[in-house]
């Protein structure tokens, strides 16, 4: 193993350690916070810190790995795709669950100190 | 032909992919996803690409480097900040805001909010697109007023966005 | 111990949860939650496809599972109603 | 409920446990024996192997072989069994219109923008595991139920009325649906109708050459095997369960107003 697949190994193994701990992080938090819409933001943590690093990680770990010949770009490519199809799903996958929360009253809004969607507001 | 850099570009993202997904690289695989790839165009250009594209287009791209990097960088706050609150008790202060966009395009819209959201401490509640208003739930306002809130979350995103997407 | 008893033992895992879940999903009263579980019980289902070598099962399971029966499952209970009465 | 929490956090915990274990265990996973029956030997060795070429099938994959070309017509009367369901639907449904409004009102902007960006990409995953079905482990049921999860995404996010503005109608799809089980029956006789041209033996359901019959489908394109007809049968299969699932699914996602017609039909009846 060269130098700079040595590098590339080190630093795929770095993101991938990273993003357990963010992992941790989130699942702490969705058991720690108080409401429904606070749990939403540590989910976020978990899908961004904990899904997309690893997977960046993974990506520059394939490509260190030069016996596995060219088949470890297929590898970095599927990653790369992964990253960019969670980074639209995610988002908007929670923003649709906070709408429907929100607009059918099912999940208690405390603690909430100021509401701006309430005061006199048509919902589309 | 008509709207033919459109087509290009929609054609060469789904050969890609197409090629990607199946992990082999034969004359084979790459003439049926070719034609697969042309009848999905064919299909679905006209709704994915609104915009006429222009050839000076490709220059967007450096506005999009620069975007990825600032994300990167807001990413890396809103991390640190949401592992305070959790691990270490951080006070929390959550509140719903309006905050103004200026953006046309429906995928500038989109990409705002995306960035928003994905950025852990703010997440998109709802969107008004008549009055372009959008409501964001935070988890540690510093302030309530719209213009001010609009110049901590999104103006920094919302300048690049509009030069990418108008 | 043996490293090659491993597999048999993830084997007996996915398959001891996923009858764990079978039980959650008959005394659940709420539907929704009950179709939520279902939807877990496949993802174990999966697993078990991918571990007894069945690529090709693994590859239907996962859209059948996740992406269609919810659905049609969620517009079932919203012709009918989402919660079982005694 | 607090046993039903207890089981569930079990549950996920071991859910966590076993994938852990599963990419720690990705070399040393071995659960078939490696002692096989002799009749799943003969498979293994002659699905793909061009030094007998009476017996093989030219198929990398040896489910695909053996679903397609050694016991095809089972295969093709299985494909007809998901009809008799949706023929179920339409006679406890009899009489329902579908009714055009063309409002579409779906959830938010954002939700469909992200949505539409996505549904051309599962568009062409499905159509790589079904045209590479002879390849990859794969082909055309796996293809046709990625396929359909576009109908159930388009149904979810953008409503049932957006489908119908796409021009999708259950009784159309029901009828792309019967032309695709004739063209499968088209492949399966060709090779017949061309040995009764021809005036020499031949098979239904022929892939191959066999010993009294030369007839024999492409086995070749370009550079990669094409395993003759089990590439025809895959692009029919993916193209009739996809239009399946999407008529039962269009079917249970009826309006109300739409149903209106159908019970007062039930009343005469009953």
């Amino acid at each position: 193993m060269s130098e700079l697949n040595l590098v590339f190994y080190g630093i795929g193994l770095g993101l991938i350690a990273i993003g357990s701990f963010f992992e941790v992080v989130g699942a702490i938090g969705v058991l720690k916070l108080p409401s429904f819409f606070l749990r939403l933001h540590a989910l976020t943590v978990s899908c961004i810190g904990g899904s997309i690093l690893p997977l960046l990680g993974v990506a520059i770990l394939a490509i260190g790995l030069e016996e596995m010949g060219s088949q470890r770009l297929f590898i970095t490519a599927i990653c790369l795709i992964s990253v960019f199809i969670i980074l639209i799903l995610a988002p908007s996958g929670s923003h649709s669950l906070a709408r429907a929360a929100y607009n059918s009253n099912t999940a208690p809004k405390q603690p909430l100190e100021y509401d701006a969607l309430s005061r006199g507001v048509n919902k589309d | 032909m008509k709207r033919f850099l459109n087509k290009l570009f929609v054609f060469t993202i789904i050969l890609v992919f197409f090629i990607i997904s199946t992990g082999s690289f034969k004359y084979y695989t790459l003439v049926i996803g070719v034609i697969v790839s042309a009848i999905t165009t064919y299909l679905f250009e006209s709704s994915i690409v609104k915009k006429t594209l222009r050839l000076y287009d490709v220059l967007k791209l450096l506005y999009l480097f620069k975007y990825i990097v600032y994300f990167v960088k807001a990413e890396i706050h809103a991390h640190l900040e949401l592992v305070e609150i959790i691990l270490f008790n951080k006070p929390i202060k959550p509140a719903i805001v309006a905050v103004p966009y200026h953006v046309e395009s429906d995928y500038g819209v989109t990409l705002i909010a995306l960035t928003v959201t994905n950025t852990p401490g703010t997440i998109v509640l709802n969107i008004d697109t008549n009055s372009k208003l959008m409501y964001i739930h935070w988890i540690n306002a510093s302030t309530f007023n719209p213009d001010e809130a609009r110049l901590i979350i999104t103006s920094g995103f919302e300048k690049l966005v509009e030069k990418i997407f108008g | 111990m043996n490293i090659v008893v491993l597999p048999y033992l993830l084997v007996i895992i996915c398959s001891l949860t996923s009858t764990f879940l079978a039980y959650l999903i008959v005394k659940e009263r709420n539907l929704v939650v009950a179709i939520l579980l279902l939807l877990g019980q496949g993802i174990f289902h999966s697993l078990l496809y991918y571990l007894l070598m069945a690529p090709d099962l693994f590859i239907t399971y996962i859209p059948v599972s996740v992406g269609i029966t919810p659905l049609l499952l969620f517009l079932l209970i919203k012709k009918t109603e989402w919660r079982e009465y005694d | 409920m607090i046993k039903r929490d207890v089981l569930v956090a079990f549950s996920l915990s071991l859910l966590v446990l076993s994938i852990s274990l599963i990419i720690w265990l990705e070399g040393y996973i071995r659960i078939a024996t490696p002692i096989i029956s002799s009749l799943g030997e003969s498979y293994l060795y002659y699905s793909y192997n061009p030094w007998y070429s009476n017996y093989t099938s030219f198929s990398l994959n040896v489910v695909s072989a053996i679903i397609w070309d050694y016991r095809g017509f089972d295969t093709f009367l299985e494909t007809t069994v998901l009809m008799a369901s949706i023929i179920a639907i339409y006679t406890l449904l009899r009489g329902f219109e579908e009714k055009v409004f063309l409002q579409p009102k779906g959830l938010s902007t954002i939700t469909k923008t992200a949505t539409k960006i996505v549904i051309p990409l599962i568009i062409a995953y499905a159509l790589a595991i079904a045209t590479h079905g002879q390849l990859t482990p794969g082909g055309g049921f796996q293809g046709g139920a990625t396929l359909a999860v576009i109908s159930s995404l388009i149904i979810a996010v953008y409503s049932l009325e957006f489908l119908y503005y796409m021009g999708y109608r259950s009784k159309r799809l029901v009828v792309i649906r019967g032309l695709c089980l004739i063209g499968l029956i088209i492949v399966a006789i060709t090779p017949l109708l061309i040995g009764f041209i021809l005036n020499t033996k031949s098979y239904i359901f022929q892939n191959m050459s066999k010993e009294d019959s030369f007839i024999s489908m492409p086995s070749f394109l370009f550079d990669a095997p094409l395993a003759g007809s089990i590439f025809f049968y895959n692009v029919f299969e993916l193209l009739i369960v996809f239009t399946g699932l999407t008529t039962a699914l269009m079917l249970l996602s009826l309006r109300d107003v739409e149903l209106k017609k159908a019970f007062e039909v039930r009343e005469v009846y009953e």
